[in-house]
């Protein structure tokens, strides 16, 4: 029965078919067509946001109301199907919850042989709810976030291909096929970021996201090499087996794998957007927002983090690689908090609070706390979507306005926006009750706890916690509360967004408070599911893990976690304090520590030191290659050859006088030459 | 009795003194008899080896360089007459056409 | 012999000549006609190569349809074809290159007649290439290969056409002249080893030459591929090469005439030296990691979008190169892939800048902006060739770097390392490129009202996107027809070369020195 | 008594072949020349070739010189017209060389000439008639091949341009 698993996947692979149909055999053409009339009667091309003229048969075309069928439909048929295979899957007792399914052979040449197979297991069944599920919703909300586009079928092709990208990624048998999602995810984000590509930095910021995730695949593309000659496979059933073999039989070296680790987490850093590779996530803002929540919040952005997960046997071989991890998770964590206090877009303040919530993420698995990271991971996916596709709303209503400065009040205007908003707030700061607390609060817990964690890890996760807290009221204060600092024309225009777009709001902001419910820690009582359900996932990989050196007394875990409840109201209160009571301080401080404030609103200058350090100079250095070397040394010695001789030809030719006695005179002293050399020779 | 190795001196200095004259002279017509000149030196340096080694190839040689000489002769004073028809001189060094 | 007694290969290599002959029969003024009729030619040898390929067994690796007639006894001068799994795919790739490339030539306005008879000519000389299997008669086909190509170059090209002409006929010549000599040395050679003068391949291929004679003749062998592959110092040509050459010229050169080289490397040099090969494993991998490196580079800054791709073409061939050179199965294989992708996709890179080229007359990249709000089929088809291009897995490209990356890995990790950053390098020129052409505002006014792709273009475009979904999602009936001779050429130089051999614990260039250049240990 | 001769008219065939080189005008020079011819003549006799110093009168001193004093007396060079010689450095370098020249043909003559002092009766006619048409028959055509192209070619390149 679970046979069916590959529709899951192949559903939204027919959405993109059937979008692409439309998209090229209907939507081009009128496309065109709008194009030419526009020229005719040159008008200037409104801002490309797309309230374009309604009237134009392009917005009315049935092509148009298929897509918004297809679109979303096909990909919940898939969530359903995915929920059907969990189902089953779930009946079976935990230790044979493993089901593949071999499609066909993909490459294979001599030793090496990969299959485009699917592999369906607790963790792939969570990360497939995830996707098709949130991405469902994104896509619902999409129709109405995105009606009046001119290039709408082309998005749901695209959003479609995402998805089905997505799903490849998470449902691949082997590292192979895994990478080949991780890639397509990465040219889908290119796609979309770069969706209005008449907008430069668009059209930047796509390139910018796909040469960063390039990087990134280059270091797991090596680990992939490496891993194959030292196991000899790249299946996941094969791979972990045998590697824990090699491990006691001594064969496979923590040096090796800790290279092999290290070199997938570059991967991981790239599409997770980490310390070294996130310069690109903050730019991809550009894209629309539903992109934005489906894409760099809930779904391709977490791909590394499943990698890592599922890669656990290995990353627990090397605790130099898992502190690595732990490292860069907890600094983003705190790094990107920071910068998300002082900016002052909406989106990027979302921005760098995913890329925050990421660093939780490879915090969690960086102390080899995997169950806490995926939990995290989900718990995130629900109410960081929720709140991008509130920004969404909040930037329809506005016609595009994103500067919080500007807003304020927009409680009384936008109600459901509003709550399901502060909803999802509530949950990121960790609130007791919301989704949130529960899963940052594991992974603290066992940052502190666990063999491989420690007070600094804790104590980082702790900090970042309460950053978190205070730029995400900052922003629900500036935002909603307070009197409005609206303009007068946008005062009126604001509106609450229609039903198609608050009912996935909604449902979110649902999912964000019962989504912790599954994972309650036995402290308080729960019976913790979530982690018994991954159970057998980590189970091989548990065996390595060494005993933990001593038991923690249950009062430590209850006080740590009151401790953490402490500082996130610690962290509201400032910003209650700040932004409610005495606007006017922000601006004191600002001006009492200008340089600091410029450094963080300007992102540490992060991308200006990326321009000087890599990208000036390697253009610098092509151009020196190109002008000098190529075409002075190279071409010039090949130039320089013909030159020569044409040289010497010119001098050849002098000796010619025309007189008869040189031609004479030369004869003679040759034979006299020829005499001498016969007589003395 | 003269060794032939006096011969042999005797065709030497005439040998020269032709090549001198081929070389110093402007005027064709010398060039022409000194080429002569040298040509009897050869005929000489021939027919003293042939007769010391009592080989009538020397003087059979002599006989082929002398019809030599003759067509060479007729020929270069054609060119010559040639020449001075079209240029009114005979001065070799005026004739600088193949010039580079 | 062959199939049902008629001469397969022969046919095939021949009838493009004869197609030449028909096109020179018929008057100037039908140009129409004679495109069509070439067209057809074309489309008839792709028949024939489809159906000679329905019939190849992937099992063996003995050469198969092979024809040997003797042609100048007297020097043992043999027509001698043959054809196994690694040539079959170069040959099926020039007969699918043709007919597309013959369409789209349709716009050729000057001399149709002399251009459609060089064409064919052309392809004489290139499946003559592939399939020869006798020195002497490889000789011959490399050097006709040559002809119509300067002269397309030469004729119909751009402004520095005759530069680059003869450039590109220079520099081929030079090196194929250096082949002739080691050709010939192995010829005598062979003589004095075995009595009989012969330019049979095969028995080539029994000979072991002494390590001193077999480098200078390695190297010789070396420099004339080199040129044309073209590997790093010796590529100055390509870029004037491709900038001049009209567009269907470029789709050839690109196609497959940059194959000749890479093909030579793993018929000639490396079967007929082993010894050599596997002691220049470093020197020509670095060779190649450079080239990868510093075309990526170097493409980064061009201004004109040909000599960009050119560039690229010496990126993507510098990493077949290091393919074939790491000597295991995978880097051969997905060398061999490679040379097909890079045929592919640099063909329909090609084939995208020739249009529009046509309709803006001019190739440099900041007169083009905004196009794919004016021609949006052209900008699906161009983003599918690009993303083929930087190796996208699903698509061609990744099929082959993988492999080649893969097996260069085991080779020679450090090799490999500095390879894989050419897949980053890759991306970064092919997207900017593809950004400033194709997105950002119309700026330019002529850009405005450029027509979209009209049906002529989407039949020639058609078959390549096809092509290259293909190889990407399902290479298995690609690679599974050159498993066994990949095996065998494998073998063949291991078996002859002692791998470290006895100077094995000295760093590799006083290895180098001791045994090649020190002393006198081959029997001279 | 043949060592006085040979001295004679070795020395008379030296100071022709200087005059020939050293006289401005042409005519001089050819009488000189015809006296060399004589001079070579005489040292044939000595050296017992008849056959070839009566060839020498007939054909050399006959047929040649009288051609170059017709030729002289065709093209009457004005007295003005005579080139006048100035030595160019070409010509000094052929006069230097030439002198080498000499000194080599002296020590070639002297190192290798025989010094036995007999003369073997080898230049009568007899026996240069039967060499000639015995052993060297092929040559002996081929000049008469020879004679024929030059009369030819002296025809073609001396007639009037019409």
């Amino acid at each position: 029965m679970l046979r069916i698993l590959w529709l899951v996947p192949a559903l939204p692979l027919l959405g993109v078919i059937i979008n692409g149909i439309l998209a090229l055999f209907f939507e081009r053409p009128l496309l065109l067509r709008k194009y030419y009339e526009d020229l005719e009667k040159g008008v200037h091309e409104e801002d490309s946001h797309g309230h374009g003229a309604e009237d134009h048969p392009l917005f009315h075309h049935w092509y148009r109301q298929l897509v918004s069928i297809t679109g979303p439909s096909v990909v919940g048929a898939a969530f359903f199907v995915a929920l059907v295979c969990v189902l089953i899957l779930v009946k079976r007792p935990p230790h044979e919850r493993v089901f593949q399914l071999d499609l066909f052979t993909w490459i294979q040449s001599g030793e090496f042989r990969t299959a485009f197979s699917l592999y369906l297991d607790p963790l792939s069944s969570v990360m497939i709810l995830v996707v098709t599920g949130v991405g469902f919703l994104i896509h619902v909300y999409s129709v109405g976030y995105m009606a009046h586009e001119k290039g709408y079928a082309r998005y749901f092709v695209y959003l479609n291909l995402f998805t089905f990208a997505m799903l490849v990624l998470v449902l691949a048998s082997n590292y192979l096929l895994l990478f080949v999602g991780w890639e397509a995810v990465g040219l889908c984000s290119y796609l979309l970021i770069g969706y209005w590509y008449e907008k430069k930095s668009a059209s930047d910021a796509g390139k910018k996201a796909f040469i960063v995730n390039r990087v990134g695949d280059f270091g797991f593309a090596l680990g992939m090499f490496l891993l194959f000659w030292t196991v000899g496979s790249l299946n996941f059933s094969e791979v972990f087996p045998k590697a824990l073999e090699m491990w006691e039989a001594g064969t496979l070296t923590p040096a090796v794998a800790t290279a092999i680790t290290l070199l997938l987490f570059v991967g991981a850093t790239g599409k997770s957007a980490q310390i070294p590779l996130y310069v690109w996530l903050p730019d991809a803002m550009e894209g629309p927002t539903p992109v934005s929540a489906l894409i760099h919040a809930a779904t391709m952005v977490t791909a590394g983090v499943y990698m890592v997960a599922r890669s656990n046997v290995l990353y627990l071989m090397s605790p130099t690689t898992l502190t690595v991890v732990a490292v860069i998770g907890g600094a983003t964590a705190l790094f990107a908090a920071t910068i998300g206090v002082a900016q002052n877009d909406m989106k990027r303040v979302l921005a760098y609070s995913t890329v925050s919530q990421l660093g939780y993420m490879f915090l969690a698995c960086g102390v080899g706390a995997f169950t806490a990271g995926i939990f995290h991971l989900m718990t995130h996916a629900f109410f960081k979507a929720l709140l991008f596709l509130g920004s969404g709303s909040v930037m329809h209503a506005l016609a595009g306005e994103l500067d919080i400065r500007k807003m304020g009040g927009l409680k009384k205007y936008m109600p459901v926006t509003f709550w399901t908003f502060f909803l999802a707030t509530l949950a990121i700061s960790g609130i007791p009750g919301f989704s949130g607390f529960f899963s940052k609060d594991e992974i603290l817990w066992r940052a502190f706890s666990s063999p491989f964690g420690g007070k600094v890890f804790w104590l980082l996760g702790t900090v970042a916690a309460f950053v978190t807290a205070f730029y995400m009221f900052r922003m629900v204060f500036l935002a909603f509360f307070g009197e409005t600092r609206l303009s007068p024309e946008l005062k009126e225009h604001v509106h609450e967004s229609p039903k198609v777009m608050t009912v996935p709001l909604m449902i979110l902001a649902v999912l964000s408070v019962v989504g912790g419910f599954v994972g309650i820690p036995p402290i308080l009582g729960g019976s913790n599911r979530f982690e018994h359900f991954l159970e057998p996932v980590f189970e091989k990989g548990a065996e390595l893990v060494p005993a933990a050196p001593h038991h923690f007394s249950h009062s430590l875990e209850l006080g740590l976690m009151v401790l953490a409840v402490l500082v996130a109201a610690a962290g509201i209160y400032l910003a209650y304090h700040f932004y409610m009571k005495k606007p006017e301080l922000p601006g004191k401080v600002a001006e009492k520590y200008p340089v600091l404030y410029d450094v963080v609103a300007n992102k540490y200058y992060v991308d200006e030191i990326y321009h000087a350090i890599v990208v000036y100079p390697v253009y610098r250095f092509s151009v020196f290659l190109w002008e000098v070397f190529d075409v002075l040394v190279v071409d010039g010695i090949v130039n320089g050859v013909g030159r020569v001789l044409l040289g010497t030809g010119q001098a050849v030719r002098r000796l010619q006088t025309g007189v008869v006695h040189t031609y004479a005179v030369s004869l003679l002293i040759g034979a006299v030459i020829l005499v001498g050399y016969l007589i003395f020779g | 009795m003269v060794p032939e190795s006096y011969y042999l001196v005797l065709s030497g200095i005439m040998f020269a003194v032709g090549v001198v004259g081929v070389v110093s002279r402007r005027n064709a017509l010398i060039i022409l008899m000194s080429i002569e000149i040298m040509l009897n030196a050869v005929n000489l340096a021939f027919v003293a080896a042939g007769s010391y080694l009592g080989d009538p190839a020397g003087n059979v040689f002599a006989f082929m360089v002398m019809t030599v000489a003759a067509a060479e002769a007729a020929v270069g004073l054609a060119i010559v007459i040639a020449i001075f028809r079209h240029r009114e001189t005979v001065d070799v060094s005026e004739l600088k056409e193949l010039k580079f | 012999m062959s199939i049902f007694g008629y001469p397969v290969l022969s046919v095939l290599v021949f009838l493009p000549l004869l197609g030449a002959l028909f096109v020179l029969l018929i008057p100037k003024r039908e140009e129409k006609f004679i495109k069509d009729s070439t067209f057809i030619v074309t489309l008839a040898v792709f028949g024939l190569s489809l159906y000679m390929f329905s019939r190849f067994d992937g099992g063996t690796a003995a050469f198969q349809f092979v024809e040997k007639r003797s042609w100048i006894p007297e020097y043992g001068v043999q027509y001698f074809l043959g054809i196994d799994g690694i040539s079959l795919w170069l040959v099926l790739l020039t007969t699918f290159i043709m007919p597309v490339t013959i369409l789209s030539s349709y716009s050729v306005k000057k001399h149709v007649k002399e251009y459609m008879v060089f064409m064919l000519i052309l392809e004489t000389g290139m499946l003559g290439v592939f399939l020869a299997l006798d020195l002497f008669l490889f000789y011959i086909f490399w050097e006709l290969m040559l002809i119509p190509m300067y002269f397309l170059i030469g004729v119909w090209g751009g402004e520095r056409r005759i530069y680059a002409a003869i450039k590109f006929f220079l520099y081929t010549m030079a090196g194929s002249v250096l082949m002739l000599v080691a050709i010939l040395a192995l010829y005598f050679y062979n003589h004095r080893v075995t009595g009989v003068y012969t330019f049979d391949l095969l028995e080539m291929y029994k000979l072991n030459i002494p390590l001193k004679l077999q480098m200078y003749m390695f190297i010789a062998f070396f420099l004339a591929f080199a040129f044309k592959v073209p590997m790093f110092p010796f590529h100055t040509w390509l870029p004037d090469a491709h900038v001049e050459a009209p567009t269907a010229g470029s789709v050839i050169l690109a196609g497959v005439l940059l194959k000749m080289g890479t093909y030579g490397f793993l018929r000639f040099a490396m079967p007929l030296f082993p010894q050599a090969t596997v002691d220049m494993i470093p020197v020509v991998a670095t060779l190649a990691v450079i080239g990868i490196i510093y075309g990526a580079l170097v493409a980064m800054v061009q201004k004109d979008v040909k000599k960009l791709v050119a560039y690229s073409s010496v990126s993507h061939l510098g990493f077949v190169m290091l393919g074939l050179f790491a000597l295991n199965i995978q880097g051969i294989e997905g060398g061999i892939i490679q040379m097909v992708n890079h045929g592919l996709s640099t063909g329909a890179l090609f084939l995208i800048v020739g249009i529009i080229y046509e309709r803006r007359h001019t190739r440099l990249i900041e007169e083009f902006g905004g196009l794919s709000k004016v021609m949006p089929l052209f900008a699906t088809f161009f983003m599918v060739v690009t993303l083929s291009s930087i190796g996208l897995p699903g698509l061609n490209g990744f099929v082959g770097e993988f492999l080649i990356l893969l097996g260069a890995f085991k080779a020679n990790k450090v090799f490999a390392i500095f390879a894989a950053s050419g897949v980053i390098l890759a991306a970064v020129y092919m997207l900017w490129m593809f950004q400033r052409v194709m997105f950002g505002k119309v700026t330019k006014e002529e850009n405005r009202r450029l027509p979209d792709m009209n049906l002529r273009e989407i039949c020639y475009m058609l078959p390549m996107i096809v092509f290259i979904v293909w190889i990407g999602v399902y290479p298995q009936t690609f690679l599974r027809k050159m498993d066994a001779s990949v095996t065998k050429l494998i073998t063949h130089i291991e078996s002859k070369s002692q791998l470290a051999g006895d100077l094995g614990d000295l760093p590799y260039h006083e290895r180098l020195y001791a045994r090649y250049f020190a002393g006198d240990n081959g029997d001279e | 008594m043949e060592r006085i001769l040979f001295f004679i008219f070795g020395f008379v065939a030296v100071f022709g072949s200087i005059m020939v080189v050293s006289r401005r005008h042409p005519i001089s020079s050819v009488m000189y020349l015809l006296l060399t011819l004589f001079s070579v003549a005489a040292l044939f006799v000595l050296r017992k070739s008849h056959f070839i110093a009566a060839i020498q009168i007939i054909v050399y001193a006959g047929a040649v010189v009288v051609l170059i004093v017709f030729v002289i007396m065709l093209l009457n060079v004005a007295e003005s017209k005579i080139p006048v010689e100035r030595p160019t450095l070409a010509q000094g370098v052929g006069v230097v060389a030439a002198g080498l020249l000499m000194l080599e043909g002296a020590l070639v003559g002297s190192r290798y000439g025989a010094q036995i002092e007999k003369a073997v009766d080898v230049g009568t006619v007899e026996a240069v008639g039967k060499a000639l048409f015995t052993s060297y028959l092929l040559p002996f055509e081929i000049t008469s091949l020879l004679l024929l192209a030059a009369i030819v070619g002296s025809i073609v390149l001396a007639r009037k341009k019409f």
